[in-house]
């Protein structure tokens, strides 16, 4: 019933994040102009493929060769002309399309209506915060569908790139600059993405998940994400051991400790499927395994090992484990 | 003047050296064009088997999803080192040694302008090499001994700036492409400079070999990009070394203008590499297919074209960093017309084997094999070019199987028949043909199996650059058929490297004129001597041995 | 080439002496250069070494280039003298008919393409304002839904079914019209001689039918709305007049010979009967 | 040499170390050219002070200096070519002489700067971009001024003669585009950028 709980199984299944399956635009827009492109460019493949092999073959050097050297010809000003004009034409009309293109996908403003979403690259993690809704999470976006989703990005460190093929096309997250992109589902369910540009050691584990709801059930959600954390009784113990160490210097649990900006805020840790940036599944046994030795699960990641004891990982681990 | 009697015989066979030693003290203080060339095509080839091996370790570790054969540094530092060896340690040094050894002789000429210069300029290049390979166990960074750079072969801000990467691991990356750079810079000066006035008698430009045409236009664009790359990295040493703020984003310092810089460096270096690729293949496929090439002049007026447009489109490898759409449309439509010029130089190749007899000898096999994955390579371009479309496809598989049919495809290739083409005049022993072709078919079938396939993982969405992958992507396939091409690859080095050693085992004499060809340099011995020319040739068409072969229907009643 | 011999050559030939100068100051530049990230101990030895080099080198050079005498090649090691091949050329003949595509020995002058060109695409033009002005009562819709189709950059554009005249959207399409018009004459007068059959048939249908059947995959392709709007009987009516008229001035202009003496006439149109000859 | 032979085109108005030099001055023109960007670029967008319009001073004297050293070196090459060795020698010291006034004053210029104005190279991004452009520039200065204090010392000893005229002349094409950057230099810096 809550977050991540209420979506349907099938709904979680990773799908291939192929672009040339779009589910949202702009990536149905830009698959409708790479057709074209590439019916283009198969044309002038075939043709002169075709040339080219039907010269290889028809002009081979046969072994019953008459030994004399073929005709020389030097060239031909008609034909240069032709194969230069043809493709200059080609090249006028592709450009005049791209230029359409470019011009009806690339929005610099948020249209009238559109939920805003603002994403942080940090070495090797995504901060997603919703200021109209006041809540930050990580790694997992959730989008409402048929709604425009207006996305600003910035990069606390190095720079990423915010690529989900089946949403829209890439664009990188870059310190000192503000960029957008706009989406706008039109179905239901979870694509997968990931960085795209190369940011660091574990650049590989820095994946992305998106979740399309229905409107009301997105309502839900968000409305579970603005809660404080909760505090589960059984607990105690591990609240206060995290509250205690090193942890809130970098994560923000809300309610518990408010100053951690460096990590992923954990308030309701339990109702994301990963952990990690996608390095794993968000289980108990991950949970421990990630707070005894980061760099098991995640080799160079950026959290370090805190050497607690058997008996406090367990308790810490129980305590994250109450988050949802 | 002071002449001294030195031996200085250019025999590569035998008789130089008396001892070992001497051999060696010949070649290091040798300020002889051709060998030099060769010094710079054999370290080329050296370097680019040590780069094909990092490639293999890679494909290793990507075979299978969530492989733990590579740490994930490890990995980094493979591609980085990979990228930057592949280009500028295997691609300048061999076309630098091609355009040394071939410019003066086909241009009847006895050396280069400044043979000092190009000593000079291979031993930079050398020592640059070697620099960026003692990062592996010199480095004194932060973690230890051997810390390899590992920041991609651009070197994207602010990644490789002071706080993101510590050590001086990047700092080796800097220094020996830095070093390099100043070789290759002076290389241009000197294909320039021996061109332009060193020509025999009769060797007007409009009679220069499209070979030599074609590195002209190389040089001048190498004068035009390497100095930006250096600035660019002169920049990111004073923000390494002495605090300042070019790319430190924290102090207001910009990382997409490190882009602009590298990549105004970045594309036209694309074109360095691959002209003369079209270089070779333009003395190439004329003699095989036993025509003239077809459309000299055009051939001549699109590589200028190609030359010109190539300082322009540098940008398109920035379409995600959120330019402006001004930009996005201008850097799209101009990257289209670089398919223009690009277009006519292989319709004309395709003329000039049209009506010909062609000989499916291994260099012309090489250059068949170039012509249709170039046609590839240029319209996966022509995609990635279309903005729209590059959002989804940039830093994908796609761009890396783009640009492995450029270089390897298309560069690699024409190297590959370079080689067999020059061989018999270089060192007057020709290379085993049966060997040469399953060298062709090896390696044609393994780069296919790798790298078209590339295609596909990057419309599937796998990022380039990724160290592993999850298994429930749908790429684990693709990649498996991707490894597996590489050892198909190796077997074919193999061959070659078995094609070499044969040829001086078992020594077949090849005398001057193996191709029955038509250039200044099949008119001496094989090998040349070290004057090239007894006396100065003195030419009268584009085709100067066809002249003396046909002496009743001559070039030059047509030209 | 290898007959004319000048000075006697038999002494040998001047050339560069070899020298490790080069080789020093390069070695003691890198060093230099890296002793940034080994040892201050590079740098001493670097700017030994490069100094060294660099005054080696100058020595070479001043007061006068260093040189040896390389002596000449014995006469066996010499590559003889290219002989004349007894392999004969084919040659081309002019005018026959052949078995491969034909270039043409003669065609039309470049000059006559333009005229092509712009007279076909003031057909178009006067064709389209009429239809707009039969059927809609304004001869505008036509210009305007061509506006629509290419410039969508430009901000708005009319709608394509608008009657009204807007200077701007005119004076752009009409700007691209007369390039295409212009580009596609050049391209008829240099294609149309060398196509088999009737040019006229070529020039005037088949060539329009092909590049209206490929624009209208194409968009159906990348923009299924806009070609719906597209009132295709009329576009392809627009482009066989465009075509027709274009062949037809073209055809008309007075074939001249290819620019070039009659030997490489002959050369420069790729086929014909073989004769063997060696002349 | 009986076999010695001229190599072709040589001494014709496009030498080899003419089009030598050319291209060096090509490949360092787009080198500067970037530093220039980089400078334009950054130029008001430093987060800190001190700006270029606060601290910078136009450098009068040592423009004055640097331009006359152009006429001064070609005054000394045609002496050199006519065989007027003395003349030659005073031209080159001359020419000397203000390069390394030029050096002087940015020697001058650059202590102001660090030590009363406190703007050094890590100081913000004006700094970074100054030091780099006009310190480039005079590095190039100075390497120029070696070559012709060398060629100097050579006049003076009466090693480098009328023979050596047009080397001499090929480096001075040198110390004429060390010039021409500085043209630009002080447009970007000194005139654009205050």
């Amino acid at each position: 019933m809550l977050g991540a709980a209420g979506l349907a199984a099938a709904e979680t299944a990773v799908r291939t994040p192929a672009f040339f399956e779009p589910v949202a635009e702009p990536a149905g827009m830009i698959l409708d102009y790479g057709s074209l492109l590439v019916a283009t460019c198969l044309g002038i493949f075939i043709v002169v493929m075709g040339l080219l092999i039907f010269t290889i073959i028809r002009f081979r050097a046969s072994s019953a060769d008459d030994g004399l050297e073929p005709p020389q010809v030097y060239g031909s000003d008609q034909l240069e002309l032709a194969w230069t004009i043809v493709p200059v034409l080609l090249v006028v009309v592709l450009g005049l399309v791209t230029a359409g293109r470019i011009v009806a996908i690339q929005r610099d403003t948020a249209p009238e209506g559109s939920l805003s979403v603002r994403v942080v690259g940090h070495q090797w993690w995504w901060e997603l915060e919703y200021p109209g809704y006041g809540f930050t999470t990580a790694n997992e976006l959730h989008l409402p569908v048929d709604r425009t989703a207006f996305l600003e990005l910035e990069s606390q460190d190095v720079i990423h790139s915010f690529w989900l093929p089946q949403l829209s096309g890439k664009t990188d997250l870059i310190p000192n600059r503000r960029n957008v992109l706009w989406i706008e589902p039109k179905e239901t369910g979870m694509v997968v993405g990931q960085c795209a540009e190369y940011c660091g050691t574990q650049h590989a584990h820095m994946l992305l998940r998106v979740f399309v709801h229905e409107p009301d059930e997105f309502e839900r959600w968000a409305q579970e994400q603005q809660r404080q954390a909760r505090t589960a009784p059984g607990v105690e113990e591990g609240r206060a051991l995290f509250a205690r160490t090193a942890c809130v210097n970098c994560h923000t649990v809300r309610g518990v400790s408010e100053i951690g900006r460096f990590g992923p805020d954990l308030t309701h840790l339990m109702s994301r499927t990963t952990l990690a940036a996608g390095a794993a599944t968000n289980d108990r046994a991950n949970l421990v395994d990630w707070i005894t030795d980061p760099n098991h699960i995640k080799p160079g990641a950026r959290m370090p090992a805190m050497k607690l004891s058997e008996r406090e990982i367990g308790l810490v681990a129980g305590y994250l484990a109450s988050l949802d | 003047m002071s002449a001294s009697s030195t031996p200085g015989n250019p025999s590569l066979t035998g008789g130089a050296g008396a001892t070992f030693a001497g051999s060696i003290h010949e070649w290091v203080t040798t300020v002889d064009h051709k060998r030099l060339g060769l010094l710079y095509i054999g370290s080329g080839l050296l370097f680019f088997l040590i780069g094909g091996v990092e490639a293999a370790l890679m494909r290793a570790q990507l075979a299978m999803p969530g492989n733990e054969l590579l740490e994930p540094q490890e990995f980094n530092r493979l591609f980085t080192m990979h990228g930057t060896t592949m280009v500028f340690l295997v691609g300048m040094p061999i076309i630098t040694g091609f355009g040394n050894y071939l410019i003066p002789l086909m241009i009847g000429a006895r050396d280069m302008a400044f043979p000092r210069l190009n000593a000079w300029g291979f031993w930079m290049f050398l020592f640059g090499g070697l620099v960026l390979y003692m990062s592996y166990f010199a480095s004194m960074g932060l973690y230890g001994a051997g810390t390899a750079p590992d920041v991609g072969w651009f070197a994207y801000a602010p990644l490789s700036g002071r706080a993101f990467s510590r050590g001086n691991a990047t700092d080796y990356w800097v220094l020996g492409i830095m070093i390099s750079g100043f070789g290759s810079i002076s290389g241009a000066v000197n294909m320039i400079a021996t061109t332009i006035t060193m020509r025999c008698r009769g060797m007007t430009m409009g009679r220069l070999p499209l070979f030599v045409w074609m590195m002209l236009v190389v040089s001048f664009l190498i004068l035009l990009a390497l100095p930006v790359l250096t600035a660019a990295q002169v920049m990111l040493l004073f923000d390494r070394f002495l605090g300042a703020h070019f790319f430190d984003t924290q102090a207001g310092g910009d990382a997409v203008l490190w882009q602009h810089f590298f990549w105004f460096f970045g594309h036209p270096e694309v074109y360095i590499l691959m002209i003369p690729g079209f270089a070779y293949a333009s003395e190439i496929i004329p003699v095989f297919s036993r025509k003239v090439i077809f459309g000299y002049s055009f051939m001549v007026a699109a590589t200028i074209a190609i030359g010109l447009v190539a300082v322009g489109v540098w940008a398109h490898h920035m379409f995600t960093v959120g330019m402006g759409r001004g930009l996005n449309i201008w850097f799209a439509v101009i990257t289209m017309v670089v398919g223009i010029p690009t277009g006519i130089k292989l319709f004309n190749w395709i003329a000039t084997m049209y009506g010909g007899k062609i000989q499916m000898k291994t260099p012309m096999l090489f250059c068949i094999g170039f012509l249709g994955q170039f046609l590839v390579a240029g319209l996966s371009g022509i995609l990635l070019s279309g903005a729209p479309l590059n959002w989804q496809l940039s830093d994908s598989y796609f761009v890396v199987a783009h640009f492995h049919f450029v270089l390897i495809g298309g560069l690699l290739f024409t190297i590959f028949a370079a080689l067999y083409y020059w061989f018999p005049k270089v060192t007057g022993l020709m290379l085993s043909e049966k060997l040469g072709r399953w060298h062709f078919w090896l390696f044609f079938v393994g780069f296919h199996v790798t790298f078209t396939t590339m295609h596909v993982q990057g419309i599937l969405g796998m990022p380039r650059r990724i160290y592993t992958y999850p298994g429930d992507r749908g790429w684990a396939i693709w990649n498996f058929i991707s490894s597996a091409g590489v050892v198909f690859q190796m077997a074919g080095v193999l061959c070659f490297l078995a094609a070499v050693v044969l040829a001086f085992k078992r020594p077949r004499r090849a005398g001057p004129d193996p191709w029955n060809a038509w250039t200044l340099e099949w008119s001496t011995s094989s090998p040349p001597p070290a004057y090239n020319f007894l006396t100065l040739p003195e030419v009268r068409s584009r085709r100067p041995l066809w002249d003396l072969k046909h002496p009743h229907d001559p070039d030059w009643e047509h030209e | 080439m290898e007959t004319k011999s000048e000075l006697a050559p038999e002494a040998g030939v001047e050339l560069p002496a070899s020298t490790s100068a080069p080789l020093y100051f390069a070695l003691g530049l890198s060093m230099l250069l890296a002793s940034l990230v080994t040892n201050v101990l590079f740098a001493w030895t670097g700017g030994a070494l490069a100094i060294w080099g660099a005054v080696a080198w100058w020595r070479e050079m001043f007061p006068h280039e260093q040189k040896v005498v390389e002596p000449a090649q014995s006469e066996a090691e010499r590559a003889p003298p290219v002989k004349p091949v007894p392999e004969r050329v084919r040659n081309l003949v002019a005018g026959q008919d052949g078995h491969r595509v034909r270039l043409p020995l003669e065609y039309h002058p470049y000059s006559g393409g333009l005229r092509g060109g712009l007279a076909g695409g003031a057909a178009m033009v006067v064709a389209a304002l009429l239809y707009g002005l039969v059927t809609d009562g304004s001869p505008w819709p036509l210009v305007n839904g061509f506006a629509a189709l290419v410039f969508p950059l430009f901000g708005a554009p009319p709608p394509p079914d608008s009657l009204s005249f807007h200077p701007g959207i005119a004076a752009a399409a009409g700007l691209l019209h007369v390039s295409f018009s212009l580009m596609l004459g050049l391209v008829y007068a240099s294609v149309l001689p060398m196509l088999p059959g009737h040019p006229r048939l070529w020039g005037g249908l088949v060539a329009p039918l092909a590049w209206s059947g490929a624009g209208f995959v194409c968009l159906e392709l990348v923009d299924p709305g806009s070609a719906g709007r597209i009132q295709w009987g009329v576009f392809v009516t627009l482009q066989i007049i465009f075509g027709m008229t274009a062949g037809e001035v073209i055809s008309r202009s007075r074939p001249v010979q290819t620019l070039q003496s009659y030997p490489l006439a002959a050369r420069a149109g790729l086929e014909a009967e073989m004769r063997e000859d060696d002349t | 040499m009986t076999a010695a032979q001229a190599l072709p085109m040589e001494g014709s108005s496009w030498n080899r170390g003419r089009v030598g030099m050319a291209c060096l001055i090509f490949g360092e023109s787009t080198f500067f050219s970037i530093f220039v960007v980089a400078y334009l670029f950054y130029l008001g967008k430093s987060l800190s002070g001190p700006q270029p319009q606060d601290v910078l001073e136009f450098p009068l004297v040592a423009t004055v200096c640097l331009l006359s050293s152009s006429l001064t070196v070609v005054w000394g090459v045609r002496a050199l070519a006519a065989g007027r060795r003395w003349q030659a020698g005073l031209g080159l010291a001359l020419t000397v002489g203000l390069g390394a006034s030029f050096i002087g004053a940015t020697a001058l210029e650059w202590s102001r700067l660090i030590f009363q104005q406190g703007l050094a190279i890590d100081t913000n991004l004006f700094g970074t971009t100054f030091y780099s452009l006009v310190g480039f520039h005079a590095a190039h200065v100075i390497l120029g001024l070696m070559m012709l204090s060398g060629i100097g010392v050579g006049v003076a000893a009466g090693k480098v003669t009328a023979q050596h005229a047009e080397r001499v002349e090929i480096v001075s094409w040198y110390w004429h585009f060390v010039d021409a950057v500085w043209l630009v230099v002080l447009t970007t810096v000194y005139v654009v950028g205050v």
